[in-house]
């Protein structure tokens, strides 16, 4: 009990909660949940990316990329640090993931058809996973909060690379520019659904936001999302596929349309263009090191042996 | 010039090739840890074949770029060992060839690092470090996974024979080697002690293999390369050469 | 005009595609015999797509013949549903990819052999033979799989899951069927019927599998494919690229 | 002693022997070797071209490439077929071949590099083995003979494909002719080695000869080729990589280099561009492939045991 009002004193305090504090169980395994798919996402989120990674077509671009693609496993690694510190071990994480037990960012699950992707995925999908995880650099539970620090400073890094990637193509052929609105006009929907339901349909909104885990709802991110990348797009030069797209003067915002949300859940549920695929690689991969990890823990243990002796 | 030339585009070439087969590893290796490695072993590589692309379109008059040379020449006119081209395999294979190419190349590079040319001499001097991390890496490699299991140690034997039959070409002087580098053969002797020196603390055989014949006389370094070469440039070229004229 | 060629390029590229696919197997078949038939069935199926890509470019106006579609279109400009370029995976999927798609071209050709245009009747009556073949080879090696030995009946029924989601494309009504081919809806039923007989004469399972998702609204008629396609293209079109202006 | 007679008789003159007539041990080995040999060239000789099947550069060239593939893969069934007349079976003839513990002709351990040495392998390498076999065709062993009839007739139509094809890149881009010049520069040497070493070193065609399963010595079926290709190169305007070739008056006949025959012994020992590339593969088929023959049998017997209810 007095454990319980010093955890909602440090909430109330914008204060941190760290691995030795004691918290509510619902705390631990919302956060596990939560940073588990975000660890995820950065690992799965390597792959449509690095579909175009030995296809890069300069060798400045292919060494961005590379770049890219190892602070991802990066992330993944300091995320999959933050969930061990609530006691779940990565093993189990990845066990999860492999097994579809756990999920990642559903925008994963399509495919990266042109080299524009790149260039897309950075602005738009790293864009929106910014505005996501810029409040998480708050929240309540420190490691994760700090991890965030990090995380978000590379992730605006990417968003620039891919940003400037698409104004490049744009002041190129006209092949480049069609490749480039194509992109934009697969990403566009996708991305706004990174920020999840409605705020009607996300019941755990509230706790979470209560929580400190979560500072903005869905809705909140979603628009502050779109104001930021209207004006990003016409500095592009591309058009956004939404008729519904215009200024609200009142709002001082725009209104936009509504994305398909039927699409949403059908690749929540499994059945989007790329989820198996995603899964399935990550699955061979652990699958096929396998046998590299256990000679690794083997000779460690054969090392550990010889110094006890 | 060309001599120049020809040898910055050998030894890029060599760097660019392997760069490539580790970017494959991408998504596909054993922990993630091993994805940061990979990926930053992979960009030394690419980092080092850009300088040596780039010195080798200036010193051949041609003014190509390193984009040029990587992506608008034919397989022929491309002179890695056929070492670095050969299929990654699995895990234990890789770490073979990358345990070869390090030991050899680290050799060479400081030979290199007082090479009369400045731009072929600052990328062997900082290649110096950048080996010596790929080969203590691969090195670390070969000794858990020649001592790790029996399984593993089967592998990384079958990974070594299989990459070395490929080693020798690293260590047969070409005339442009003889005339403006280094000559390779004399890192024959040295490189075979360092990798015996591992494989016996790892617990594995020497391989006795002997070397892949070249065809009439010709090898990786006279642009006559092996099968695999000729799908990863497919793979490589694809989009800068389905776009004739653009930026990126 | 337009129509008609649109709906020539549809169902060519589902040929060319998946005689691409099958020319893979070539030197990799469990057996001999199987190395003869499956080249056999790649010939039936590119000898259709060459028909069917010459009638295309007669039918556009714009006079490209086989050859210029087949290795001078992008992507994007691909025609075919995404079930023909899914990797091969194991000779299972293999078999279970063909299973489908000749149980659904066979049923969709009996219905184009009366079609007015007399190129596509014709390909199309020729096809109703070769389909026939195609699915009895698939089934065959279905009944031997399913109700082989028990690993043979596990990896049958893995390779029917990983393909039946992208069996529904297949049905999924394009405008231009609508207008100028047959409506492949009608399609669904019957074929899904034989398919069910099969599976349950081989003891395996139909699966549940939703279909595949599009990407808002677009696939393979659309354009919209998967990422296997781009490297099969790659592939498929490097020296043809490579030498723009050759005749072969 | 009669049987022997009677074999010797047959052989005299120029008659068949079948599967069930008496023929010396050494005969039947000496057969077994040489059509396994020649069965697993077939099928390990699909590889260097079908290296290039997926690549083909127009659909016509891709189908007559195909329907090759598809005659090889079918030389291999008749000529196991032939062997199997002699009391070997087919699986432990590629057990062999898999393991490396017989042979198949050393030409197919070079690579193919451009899709001029799909040309050049019809051309000079299918000439070579049409050179060698259209003798074999009155091979004193019936069911060899008869399937090498079948086989060169379909020989010499993939050597005339292959020579049409080298004739249409010789009449097309600068490029093109390049291809075709550097392939005949790395297949010549090596196609006239496809005749084995020089007589003098070896040492089993005295008795090949005498009972009729050779029929002209390895040189003289060199000499034969080198003057058969050498107005073919002409006609094509590629020029034959060796300086000593000149005609030779008194004998009409072209006098040629020397080979390079310590580059064909390293080749047949195992150490060309190659081998191991190619029994790889071939062993990778097999051993991925073993599931599903198991799994034909299986059903075979459940069929027959049904049949037998």
């Amino acid at each position: 009990q007095v454990q319980a009002e010093r955890f909602e004193a440090v909430i109330a305090a914008e204060q941190r909660i760290e691995p030795r504090d004691w918290m509510p169980d619902a705390y631990r395994a919302t956060l596990v949940r939560q940073i588990a798919q975000h660890a995820h996402s950065e690992i799965i989120g390597m792959q449509p990316e690095g579909n175009w990674l030995t296809r890069a077509p300069s060798l400045r671009r292919k060494a961005i990329l590379l770049a890219k693609a190892q602070d991802e496993a990066g992330h993944g690694l300091y995320l999959y640090a933050a969930a061990e510190t609530l006691g779940v071990d990565r093993a189990e994480l990845t066990e999860k993931l492999v097994s579809g037990r756990q999920k990642y960012s559903s925008i994963f699950n399509y495919p990266t058809l042109t080299f524009a992707d790149v260039g897309v995925i950075g602005w738009l999908v790293d864009g929106a996973a910014i505005c996501n995880q810029v409040p998480l650099c708050r929240c309540s539970y420190g490691p994760y909060a700090r991890a965030m620090v990090r995380i978000c400073k590379e992730e605006s890094f990417h968003q620039r690379q891919g940003y400037e990637l698409l104004m490049t193509m744009m002041r190129g052929t006209e092949g480049q520019r069609r490749m480039v609105q194509d992109a934009v006009d697969r990403w566009w929907w996708p991305s706004l659904m990174m920020f999840g339901p409605p705020d009607g349909d996300s019941p755990n909104t509230a706790r979470s936001m209560a929580w400190r885990i979560k500072r903005h709802t869905n809705d909140e991110l979603r628009q502050r999302f779109v104001d930021m990348s209207v004006p990003q797009a016409e500095h592009l030069g591309v058009t956004l596929p939404d008729p519904a797209l215009s200024w609200n003067e009142e709002r001082g915002s725009w209104d936009f349309g509504e994305p398909d949300w039927s699409e949403l859940k059908r690749v929540i549920q499994g059945d989007g263009p790329c989820n198996a695929q995603r899964v399935d690689r990550r699955r061979q991969a652990h699958e096929d090191g396998a046998w590299v990890r256990e000679a690794a823990l083997a000779y460690a243990a054969k090392r550990r042996a010889e110094a006890a002796r | 010039g060309a001599d120049l030339a020809a040898y910055c585009l050998m030894l890029g070439d060599d760097a660019l090739v392997l760069a490539q087969r580790l970017t494959e590893w991408c998504t596909r290796a054993p922990e993630l840890e091993e994805e940061v490695a990979l990926a930053n072993l992979g960009l030394d590589l690419l980092g080092q074949a850009r300088l040596l692309l780039t010195r080798a379109g200036q010193a051949d008059g041609s003014g190509r770029g390193e984009d040029e040379l990587a992506y608008w020449r034919e397989e022929h006119e491309f002179r890695n060992v056929r070492l670095v081209e050969a299929p990654n395999g699995d895990f234990a294979h890789s770490v073979a060839r990358l345990l070869l190419f390090a030991t050899a190349r680290g050799a060479l590079y400081r030979l290199l690092a007082g090479h009369p040319d400045p731009v072929l001499a600052a990328v062997a001097a900082r290649g110096v470090l950048e080996l010596a991390y790929h080969q203590e890496y691969a090195t670390a490699w070969t000794l858990r996974l020649g001592d790790g299991t029996p399984y593993s140690a089967a592998r990384m034997q079958a990974g070594l024979d299989a990459v070395w039959p490929l080693l020798d070409e690293l260590f047969v002087p070409h005339a442009v080697e003889l005339r403006i580098g280094a000559d390779p053969s004399a890192l024959r002797e040295p490189v075979l002690r360092t990798l015996a020196a591992v494989l016996a603390e790892a617990g594995l055989t020497v391989p006795e293999a002997r070397p892949l014949a070249s065809v009439g006389g010709r090898a990786g370094r006279d642009g006559v390369h092996t099968e695999a070469l000729g799908p990863l440039l497919a793979e490589f070229q694809v989009v800068a050469r389905a776009n004739p004229g653009a930026t990126w």
